[in-house]
C-alpha cells in the first residue's frame, strides 16, 4: 500500500522548505551553539525530506528523482504549510526586507515540531510501510526539535521584558498559520480514507494541550489563532515561497540534467 | 626557576604539558594567539561555504554542505574550549576578533563565486589545513593537541568530500568542467600562501618549534602540500595556474612559482576582497544575538532564584 | 443657508465644486475619505505587482511593469494632492492609513502568485478600477474630477497593455497558458467584488449620488464590468471561474453567478492573506525613511537661514 | 565600425544591474516622491541596458537578443563593476540580511552617475556610431541622475547628525569600489585603441573634482579610495551578483524558449 504521492510531497516539501530557512542562520546565530543546533535540525529536516521524495519519486517512476522533485517543480506545485515558509520576521511584503528575528525562527519551530511530533507518532502505523518507517525515523528527531524550541519558547518567554515581547510577537504572527494544520485537503482525505495517513483532527487537543502548557510556562498569552486560514498544501501560496524556491532552485536550474 | 627546568624537561621529553600545569607566560601567550586564531578562521570559514548551502544542486550536497559548515561551528567550540583552559573567557576571545585585535586565516577573505568553489576549499583548503594540523597533534599543549586530533579526522572527511564533489562535477557537463578550473585558478594561489611567510621571513617559528607548539617549517609543509596536491590535479584533469610548476627529477618535488606576497600581506592587512564583510557579518550576528543571550542568562537566574526559593 | 442653497445649485446644474467654495462639512468629508482611499489603495497596490519587478521575464516586460507601478505612485501623488485642496495635510492622511483607521481597496489583500497575476492586474483589476472611475471623471469636485481624468488614462493604457501581456502568454507554451488560466481563477471573484456591496446593502451611496460624487451604482457597474470583460476572456482563451454564468439573450447581460460577501467582507476587516503584510510594509518604509525626511527638513531649514543671513 | 562586444556588454550590465537594485526600492522608499524618482532612474538605466545589448546582439548575431544576454549569463559571464551589484547597505557577506540604507543607494548612485555623465560625454564621438547614438541619449538621463543624487548627497550630508553619518559611512563604504572605474579590462584596451570607446583616465580629473566639490558642499570628508581594487569588469565579482540573478532570471530560466 502507497500513501498518495500529493500527501507525500506535502510532507517532503514541509521538511525541505522549513530545512532551507533554518539554514539560512548558519553563520549568523545568536550564539555559536545555536549556529551548530539549527543547523542539526534542518540537516534532519532535509534528511527526511529526502526520504519522503526518494518513496514518492519511486512511486511516480518516469525519471522522478528526489532532486527533481525539490528543484524543478514551480510554487504552486509546491504542497507545504504557507507557515513553513514565512522569513525570519514579522508580516511584510515579499520584496521588503528586515533583519532576520529568532524569536519568529523559535515561534515556528516549536508550532511545527509540536505538530509533526504528534503527526509522525500517529504516521508508524499507516498502511504504507515506507511512510511508517520514515515516520518512526522522523518521530526521534522531531523529539529533539521538540525539545529544543520548547526551551527556547520558555527561555525566551519568560526572561527579559525584551525577548518576551519578541516572543509574544512571533506567535501573534504565526498562529494563525497553524489554522492549516486543521483542515483538510484533498490528498489529506485520501490518505485518511485508505489508512495511510492521519486524520489531524485526531492529534488536534494534545497540540493545543502543549501549545497552551509551554506559552503558560513561558509566561505568554496565547493569541488568538484567527483570519485568514492559509492554503499553502494545496498550492495556494504566500508571495514568499517564490522568492525561497528562486534562490533554492537557482543552480540547478542553471544547469539542467547536470550532476552534481 | 625549577617550574621552568621541569617545564624545558617535560618539553624535551615531549610530554604533554596540562592546564594545570605551571607554564611560561609567553608560552601561554602564544598558545592563546594560536588557538584563537584557529578558532576564529573555523567560525569566519563558516560564511564563505556557508554562502551556498541555500543553493546546493542537489539535496544530497545541500546536506553535506551544510554538515560541514556545522562541523567548522564544532571545530570553533572545541578550540574556544581549549583555549579556555588557559585563562581566558570566550567573550574575551570574540571580542579580539570583533574589535580586529585577534587574526583569522586570510583564506576566508576570498569570495566563493560559484558552486565549484565549494568543492576546491574542500580539497585545497581543507587540504593545506590539514597539512598545517597534523603536526599539532603533536602538539606539546594537551588540550590543543586533543582538539586538533579530533578536528583532522573530520577535516580529512571534508577533504575527501571535496575531492569528490569536484571529481563528479569534472565527470558532468563542459559548463560544469570550467566552473572547476576557473574555480582552482583562483583559490591556487591564496592557498600555497596559506602556509604563511617564507622561512626566512618568519622570525618567531624558532621559539614555536622549540616549545613544539609548532613542528615543521612553513615552506616544508607547502612542499609537501604541492607534492601531495599536483597528482591529484591530474588526476581531476584540471591545472594549477602556475607555468612555472615542474617535477624535478632529482629531488622528487614539484617546483613552484613565487609567490605573490605583496598580495598576500594586503589581505591580511584588511585589503582583500571581503574582510570588510566577513568581520561586519560576524559582529552584525553578535550584537543582534545579544537580546537572546541576555534573555538565557536572565531566565537562567531566574530559575536558580526559584530553584533556591524551594529548596530553602 | 444661502450658501447651501448656491451649493445645491451647483450640484443640480452640474457645475464643479472648487477648493476656495463653501461646500457642506459631510460633503467634504465624504470626499476626504473617499479620495484618501482611493490614494492609499494606489500606494498599497503598489506591493502586489512591485514583487514582480525584479522579476520579469523579459526587459522590455520589466520596464513596462516598473513604469506602471512608478505611475501609481503618480496617482497617489495627485490624489494626495487633491484631498490637501480641502484642508487635510498628507501627514494626516498617511497617519490615517498607518493606523489602520483609513481603508484601501480590498483587492490589494490578495498576493501575487506569478507573473501571470501582473497581466490580469492590469487586464481585470485596473478594467474594474477604470468601470469604478469613469464616473468619477465628472464629479462634482473639481480637483478630484480633474485628477480621475489624467488617472484613467493612464489605466486605461495599463488594462491595455495588460490585456496584450496576457495574449502573449496565452500564444506561448502550456505553462504559460495555465498559469495565465490560474490568475483568472484566483482573480475573477474579488475583482467583482471591487464595485462594493450590492446596492440594496450600499446605505451610503444615495447621497453620494445626490452629490455628485457617485455617478452608478455598484451592481450596475459591475454589471458593465461583466458585460465587457466575458468577451475579452473569450478572445484571450480564458474562462472564469463561474459555473452559473450565462448570457441573457432577452436583456442582453452577462448573468453570473453569487459572491461571497463573506468572505469580502472577512477580508475588508483585515483577515485577507496579506492585510498584516501590506500594511506592516507601508509602515516599515514610513518609520525607516523617517531620518530620511528628517534630514531633508533639517537642511531645507539650514538652507534657509544661510540666505536670510546673506541678504540682511 | 562596432566596439568589442564585451565593451558593450560592460556598459549594459552595469546599467542593468544598477537598474534592477534601485528598483527595490519601489514601495519602499522614504517619501512617495523618492519612490518615484529611483523607478524612473531605474526606468532609464533599463532602457540604456536595453539598447546596449541590442546593440551587442545585432552584433554576435546567432540568435542572440537583449533578453538571452540579460537572462542567460552567469555572474562570471556578466561585466559590471562591482559598485553597482552591491546591496544597498554596509559591507557584509552575501547571507547577511539588513534594511536597505538610503544613504548608501544615493552614495552609490551618485559615485556612478558622475563617472557615467563623463563616460558618456566622451562616448559621443565614439567611432562606434551606435553607440555614439546611445551615449547621447543616455547622457541627458544621467545628467538628471547626478543632479537627483547630488541633491540628496548634499541634503544628507548637510542635514542632521544622523543623516550625515550614514552618508559618511555610506562613502567610506563605497569609495574603495571606484578604484575599479580606473583600472583598464582588455576589452577597454581595446575599445580605446580602435576608437569606440573612452580612456576613463581623461575623464578621472573632471570625475575627481565633482567628488571634492559635491562632498565639500555635503560638509562630508572625503575618505580615501584605497585597499582591494574591484574585478567585476573581468567578472571577477562579489559574493552578491549572483543572489541578484539568481532572482532577475529565476522565471526566465524557469521557461526557457518562452515569449512575454
Amino acid at each position: 500500500m502507497k500513501a498518495p504521492v500529493e500527501y507525500l510531497l506535502h510532507l517532503a516539501d514541509n521538511a525541505l522548505i522549513l530545512g532551507q530557512r533554518n539554514a539560512e542562520w548558519t553563520g549568523h546565530g545568536p550564539v555559536l551553539e545555536e549556529d551548530i543546533a539549527l543547523a542539526n535540525i534542518s540537516l534532519d529536516l532535509i534528511g527526511q525530506a529526502r526520504l519522503l521524495y526518494q518513496h514518492a519519486a519511486s512511486i511516480l517512476g518516469n525519471g522522478a528523482t528526489e532532486d527533481t522533485l525539490a528543484y524543478f517543480r514551480d510554487s504552486h506545485e509546491f504542497r507545504n504549510h504557507t507557515l513553513v515558509e514565512l522569513p525570519h520576521h514579522g508580516p511584510l511584503a515579499g520584496t521588503a526586507i528586515a533583519d532576520r528575528d529568532y524569536a519568529t525562527t523559535i515561534a515556528r519551530n516549536f508550532l511545527y515540531s509540536a505538530f509533526m511530533l504528534l503527526l509522525w507518532e500517529a504516521l508508524q502505523s499507516s498502511k504504507d510501510e515506507q511512510l511508517a518507517a520514515i515516520a518512526a525515523k522522523s518521530l526521534k528527531e522531531t523529539r529533539y526539535h521538540l525539545r529544543h524550541a520548547r526551551d527556547w519558547v520558555i527561555r525566551l518567554g519568560d526572561g527579559t521584558a525584551e525577548s518576551q515581547r519578541r516572543m509574544q510577537a512571533a506567535f501573534e504572527h504565526l498562529l494563525p498559520y497553524t489554522q492549516e494544520f486543521w483542515t483538510a485537503s484533498p490528498h489529506e482525505e485520501q490518505a485518511v480514507r485508505d489508512g495511510t495517513g492521519v486524520d489531524t483532527a485526531s492529534i488536534r487537543e494534545a497540540w493545543e494541550a502543549e501549545v497552551d502548557e509551554t506559552l503558560r510556562e513561558a509566561t505568554l498569552v496565547r493569541p488568538d489563532a484567527k483570519g485568514y486560514v492559509p492554503r499553502g498544501k494545496v498550492g495556494l501560496h504566500s508571495e514568499h515561497l517564490s522568492y525561497v524556491l528562486a534562490e533554492m532552485q537557482s543552480l540547478a536550474r542553471q544547469h539542467p540534467g547536470a550532476t552534481w | 626557576s625549577a617550574e621552568q627546568v621541569a617545564f624545558d624537561e617535560k618539553i624535551d621529553a615531549d610530554r604533554k604539558v596540562e592546564p594545570q600545569d605551571w607554564m611560561p607566560e609567553a608560552y601561554r601567550k602564544t598558545l592563546v594567539r594560536q588557538i584563537s586564531q584557529h578558532a576564529h578562521s573555523e567560525i569566519i570559514g563558516m560564511q564563505p561555504e556557508g554562502n551556498w548551502i541555500s543553493r546546493a544542486p542537489s539535496l544530497k550536497r545541500k546536506a553535506i554542505l551544510l554538515a560541514k559548515v556545522q562541523d567548522e561551528g564544532g571545530h570553533g567550540l572545541y578550540l574556544y574550549s581549549a583555549a579556555e583552559t588557559l585563562g581566558v573567557s570566550r567573550d574575551q576571545l570574540l571580542d579580539g576578533l570583533h574589535t580586529g585585535k585577534a587574526k583569522y586565516s586570510s583564506i576566508f577573505n576570498y569570495p566563493t563565486l560559484t558552486w565549484a568553489d565549494v568543492g576546491v576549499i574542500g580539497w585545497l583548503v581543507d587540504g593545506a589545513a590539514i597539512m598545517n594540523q597534523i603536526p599539532i597533534c603533536r602538539c606539546s599543549y594537551g588540550p590543543y593537541a586533543r582538539a586538533m586530533i579530533r578536528i583532522c579526522k573530520e577535516e580529512s572527511f571534508h577533504q575527501r568530500q571535496g575531492f569528490e564533489s569536484l571529481m563528479t562535477q569534472m565527470r558532468g557537463t563542459q559548463a560544469q568542467r570550467d566552473m572547476v578550473q576557473d574555480a582552482v585558478n583562483r583559490w591556487w594561489w591564496p592557498v600555497l600562501a596559506m602556509f604563511g611567510p617564507p622561512d626566512k621571513d618568519s622570525p618567531n617559528s624558532a621559539t614555536s618549534m622549540r616549545w613544539g607548539i609548532k613542528r615543521i617549517s612553513n615552506d616544508d609543509l607547502r612542499q609537501k602540500f604541492v607534492d601531495a596536491t599536483i597528482p591529484q590535479a591530474e588526476i581531476l584533469g584540471v591545472t594549477v595556474p602556475d607555468p612555472d610548476l615542474k617535477f624535478n627529477e632529482a629531488t622528487g618535488h614539484w617546483e613552484y612559482g613565487a609567490i605573490d606576497w605583496d598580495d598576500f600581506w594586503a589581505v591580511v592587512n584588511g585589503n582583500g576582497p571581503c574582510n570588510k564583510e566577513r568581520l561586519a557579518t560576524r559582529v552584525k550576528a553578535h550584537e543582534q544575538g545579544q537580546w537572546v543571550r541576555d534573555a538565557a542568562l536572565a531566565h537562567a537566574r531566574k530559575q536558580k532564584a526559584r530553584q533556591m526559593k524551594e529548596a530553602a
